[in-house]
């Protein structure tokens, strides 16, 4: 087999080669905007908020001030149920950072009621197993305390099998 | 439109670290494909970089860093970055430099410095997600792909043992290839026993994080015969992205890949994908990748992929090779760099000088790359 | 050889902050004016769009990911071009050219005031091994060069503060301007030194805004509008990256770009063929530096010229009647599209007060501190 | 002429936000950490600086000396495999008085930053200058001072500065 070139290391050779090392300061505020801040504002009353576009009918969410498809503004604001079905999920033995961990991180898409098809969140699931969760479940969003609640996705703990 | 070849192809092996800088791996890949076309830097008149995020290279625009291994240097120079979507995007992007007329000859680069992010590239990984809605879930890349495999193996009831042989099939096809970085002689077993680490996902379904680089000479085609006698014509191009919310579409499918896939046919006249091209490269960073999309690439119904793998269709001896270079799995994943496994094999399979992959009478090539938060497609058709 | 044609514009206001926009809807407000201008929907008559952007400046790993819902390219064939604004521009042209597609529409803007630590981050583009560990303001780059500049063209820094001057005072003619002024050559001299001998006020302020033009091919072009505004000519060009390795003195960059582009206009004497200029100045001895690489007056005589009202509104050849990137704002790789929509707006006769006479325009832009790259495009009636 | 489509297409949104203080920003960051090989020239050239030498490499083809040094020309992608040593010393090409830091905050004494042609090479490296702001001017003569052998870690620092 011919030569390609490349000089490959091993992690003992990265080592000892010369080298520089930098972690950059890259810090950002970014503005959440019209759709974004109002979304934010309403997860901190325990809400979840849409935005319809009459054109096409839909009821997007998270919301949006435009609709992608018809390319307009979009035209109200529709607030939603906090139950919604699972889509897809996965049970996550990696962290944000790929360490290994022994309990998985259960989380998925959750399609909301009330928005159109196909229309969700990822979060977190919570109060069932890995096991427990299957396509088409229903579920419902745990909130943390009023007083915790900061406007973020995180106001929402996870999402719990929802009793009939 | 001026009808447009590729001349020559050239990369480095691709490896977890490498101890050339980014520069020096672009150059390597260019040197290689100015001596397969026997051409020198001065007869290159363009420069297209493909390079993914700034973020693993550690450098702030690094297209403009990269440049002058590139060949760029004093020369007209563009880079071009559409996530995973790079690798084929790039050659694109160098076919429309000479379709326009605008170039004669135009260089393309692509690299891939992953190393730089110490000590795992998951940390750029990070910011790739939507900083209000998902980060604050700090979330792990692995995730989506979890969840979109999982979406595929419910809508089509697809058994993982089926998709583990896509990663059997490509890691030993990469025992062939002088760049492969993870080539091995595998079992479905070993898949299916390997560290489970987002369910579906597991170790061996990944393709490893590299570094590496590609290049591609693409030439007009009254200058295409001063240069070679083996000339590979690019026939169909086609390029699509879907939506930012990939939370708001079923995931079982990529239409965006579909929709890149018959704008590319289209352009070459292919009504049957299947009889039509006998070599295929999807993208396949993790194995149902390729199943998903030789699905997108409208080479088999929806759902039909793990089947077609089944049958030993997809082998280099098969029907339709697929993957027959190893693929991102067995040869590694330098993101944009992967157009080395991509376009490149394709040039190299129809050109006839793939060596020990070599597939027979391979007259019409397809390559696909993927990208952004799985919503990116891009595809080229080649032609001998 | 069929034509290319800018057919549309749309823009937002420049503003040193944009609190009430995310990176998103600043966009889709542009694109929206401009779909608006140009008479077209994006989700039917639009073939391809183009951003031109970079991660860092946005705060994303992959910053494409978050651009088609808001341009109207959902499904749609769609790239992000790590370049200026007329790099995005020369990728439409290309496009077009090749037949495949009629009209194409082009991104860039600059949402800056969302990162915090600009400065940290045009540090991290430095050479990692050779430059970087050195550390510092990164615009002392921007210092050195100046000087040799200055001292190999025997130009003044008298003569650098009267752009900063000239492109402010234009600043108050346009609307959309964020950094307009009318101050003296003496508050520019008399301004903090911060990389000597350039200045607090040679700097151009980091600004808001985004722009998308509609470049449409010659048949479509007509069909769409009575007032199309033809490429003429487009180039664009990188000097080496190493700093070591750099011409100090002047911009080959835009010179190469310059060559280029006049080239495909059939241009024998620019200087006699162009009516007005808008020129990259994210530095004031930029905006000088970069007229002589255009060629449009000898190395050296820039300088002099501004003092003399050559480059003013009024004067024998118009330079940054819209402000600039001093009067303007710097809009980062936004800057390039905001020149070449000013140059479109004037052809079009479209410029209100600051409107120039003219038939033919010329835009060049310049990447910034560190790069070497840059891109020119001529437009014309 | 192509119609434009029925609606309010340049009517940017149908809802405003009309309190400042419900408008949000969200807070993050692109860190990471990084590890820089000096690569295949670099390690070369790094090591060299160890020692106490600085080393180009030469283009045979174009009588080029590359400073930092490369393992290809950039005019004509020849490989250049000819190391030479250069003497510690060059001219001030160009430089600046720096009065402000990273944060724009005064920097006090003011530091200079200069580009050094080296001599016997095409190139040159930029550095710091230890000099008094009155005395600098374009074409002084300087030369490298290293740090002491042992503290040297072959990286760029370890020239302290260049000086008259």
């Amino acid at each position: 087999m011919e030569k390609y070139p490349g000089e490959a290391l091993s992690l003992e050779e990265m080592k000892k080669v010369t080298q520089e090392k930098w972690s950059p300061r890259v810090k950002y505020a970014w503005s959440c905007g019209e759709a974004m801040s109002r979304f934010l504002n309403e997860l901190k009353k325990g809400k979840l908020i849409g935005r319809k576009c009459h054109t096409c009918g839909r009821v997007i969410f998270p919301p949006k001030m435009f609709c992608e498809i018809c390319f307009k503004p979009t035209d109200e604001w529709v607030y939603l149920p906090d139950t919604g079905t699972v889509m897809t999920y996965s049970a996550s033995y990696l962290d944000k950072d790929a360490n290994r961990i022994t309990e998985p991180i259960l989380v998925g898409v959750i399609a909301i009621d009330g928005a159109s098809e196909d229309m969700g969140i990822m979060h977190y699931f919570g109060e069932m197993t890995a096991d427990e969760i299957t396509f088409g479940k229903k579920v419902q969003a745990v909130w943390k305390p009023e007083k915790e609640r900061t406007g973020s996705v995180t106001d929402i703990k996870w999402f719990k099998p929802l009793k009939e | 439109m001026e009808h447009v070849a590729c001349v020559g192809a050239g990369m480095t092996i691709f490896s977890r670290r490498l101890k050339e800088t980014g520069k020096e791996m672009c150059y390597e890949a260019v040197r290689m494909a100015l001596e397969e076309a026997e051409l020198e830097l001065k007869d290159i008149d363009t420069v297209v970089c493909g390079t993914a995020p700034d973020a693993f290279d550690g450098i702030h625009m690094k297209g403009e860093n990269l440049l002058d291994g590139c060949g760029g240097s004093k020369k007209t120079y563009m880079r071009v970055f559409t996530g995973g979507g790079t690798g084929v995007l790039a050659p694109i992007a160098g076919w429309w430099h000479v379709a326009s007329g605008l170039s004669d000859v135009c260089l393309v680069v692509c690299e891939e410095k992953m190393s730089s992010c110490f000590p795992h590239p998951q940390s750029a990984f990070a910011h790739i997600w939507d900083p209000i809605l998902e980060r604050p879930l700090n979330p792990n890349l692995v995730w989506i792909f979890a969840m979109e495999m999982n979406r595929y193996m419910h809508v089509h009831n697809i058994k993982k043992e089926d998709i583990a042989l896509v990663s059997v099939k490509n890691k030993k096809n990469a025992l062939d290839h002088p760049s492969a970085q993870l080539a091995a002689n595998i079992t479905v077993d070993d898949v299916l026993n390997s560290e489970v680490m987002a369910w579906p996902v597991q170790r061996l379904d990944i393709s490893p994080p590299s570094d590496g680089a590609a290049a591609m000479i693409f030439a007009r085609e009254d200058v295409v015969h001063s240069i070679t006698d083996n000339p590979v014509w690019v026939e169909g191009v086609g390029w699509c992205i879907d939506s930012t919310m990939w939370t708001n579409r079923d995931l079982y499918f990529p239409q965006y890949v579909a929709k890149a896939a018959k704008m590319a046919y289209r352009m070459a006249g292919i009504h049957n994908p299947f009889k039509d091209i006998d070599v295929a490269e999807p993208y396949d960073p993790f194995d149902y990748k390729e199943l998903h999309h030789m699905e997108g690439l409208l080479l088999c119904k929806k759902g039909e992929a793990a089947n077609l793998t089944k049958e030993g269709v997809t082998q280099r001896d098969g029907d339709l090779p697929t993957c027959p270079s190893g693929g991102l799995l067995g040869v590694g994943n330098p993101i944009a760099a992967t157009m080395g496994v991509k376009a490149c094999e394709i040039y190299w399979q129809l050109a006839g000088k793939a060596g020990k992959r070599q597939v027979p009478d391979a007259r019409t090539g397809v390559c696909q790359a993927w990208g952004d938060l799985m919503q990116y497609g891009s595809v080229m058709v080649m032609r001998s | 050889m069929s034509r290319v044609a800018i057919v549309g514009v749309g823009y937002t206001d420049f503003r040193s902050i944009t609190p009430e926009v995310s990176w998103k809807e600043i966009m889709y407000k542009a694109a929206s004016r401009a779909y608006h201008d140009a008479g077209i929907n994006p989700r039917q008559h639009v073939d391809s769009f183009i951003t031109c952007a970079e991660d860092y400046w946005e705060g994303f790993s992959i910053f494409d990911e978050f651009t088609p819902d808001q341009m109207g390219a959902v499904l749609r064939p769609m790239i992000t071009t790590c370049g200026d604004g007329i790099h995005g521009l020369a990728n439409a042209f290309m496009q077009i050219k090749t037949g495949m597609m009629d009209i194409v529409a082009v991104e860039s803007h600059s949402k800056i005031s969302d990162l915090i630590t600009y400065r940290d981050v045009v540090l991290f583009s430095f050479d990692p091994v050779y430059n970087r560990p050195l550390g510092g303001h990164p615009y002392y780059i921007a210092g050195m060069e100046m000087r040799k500049y200055l001292e190999t063209t025997y130009t003044t820094e008298e003569q650098c503060a009267h752009v900063v001057v000239k492109n402010k005072k234009n600043a108050l003619s346009n609307p959309t301007a964020g950094h307009e002024a009318d101050i003296t050559v003496d508050a520019v001299m008399e301004s903090q030194p911060f990389f000597e001998p350039l200045k607090h006020l040679d700097i151009a302020p980091l600004s808001d805004g985004a722009i998308v033009l509609i470049v449409a091919s010659e048949e479509k072009a007509k069909e769409l509008t009575d007032s199309p505004i033809w490429i003429k000519g487009i180039g664009w060009a990188s000097d080496t990256p190493w700093l070591e390795q750099r011409e100090w003195s002047q911009a080959l960059y835009t010179k190469l770009a310059a060559k280029k582009a006049y080239k495909m206009a059939h241009m024998s004497y620019p200087p006699k063929e162009i009516d007005f200029v808008e020129i990259d100045d994210k530095f004031s001895y930029k905006e000088l530096q970069h007229i002589e690489a255009c060629g449009l007056c000898p190395p050296g005589t820039a300088g002099p010229l501004v003092t003399e009202g050559y480059f003013d509104p009024g004067g024998a050849l118009p330079v940054n009647v819209s402000g600039g990137s001093l009067g303007c704002g710097n809009l980062i790789d936004a800057s390039g599209l905001q020149r070449t929509m000013e140059i479109v707006l004037q052809l079009r006769g479209d410029a209100g007060s600051r409107q120039l006479e003219g038939e033919t325009g010329l835009a060049a832009s310049w990447r910034g501190v560190p790069t070497a790259s840059g891109a020119c495009i001529i437009l014309g009636v | 002429m192509v119609q434009t489509p029925q609606g309010v297409m340049n009517m940017t949104f149908l809802s405003r936000i009309e309190r400042p203080e419900d408008f949000r920003h969200w807070f993050g960051d692109m860190e990471a950490e990084y590890v820089y090989t000096s690569g295949v020239a670099g390690d070369t050239f790094f090591n060299g600086l160890k020692k106490g030498k600085i080393l180009a490499t030469r283009c045979p083809h174009c009588d080029r000396v590359f400073l930092p040094p490369r393992i290809y020309c950039e005019n004509c992608f020849s490989e250049l495999t000819e190391w030479i040593e250069i003497p510690n010393e060059g001219v001030v090409e160009t430089y600046t008085v720096m009065h402000v830091d990273i944060e724009e905050n005064p920097l006090d004494p003011p530091e200079i930053r200069a580009f050094i042609a080296m001599e016997g090479t095409d190139g040159g490296l930029l550095h710091k200058l230890n000099v008094s702001p009155d005395s600098v001017e374009i074409g002084m003569p300087v030369k490298a001072i290293f740090k002491k052998e042992k503290e040297r870690e072959g990286k760029i620092t370890d020239i302290l500065y260049f000086e008259p």
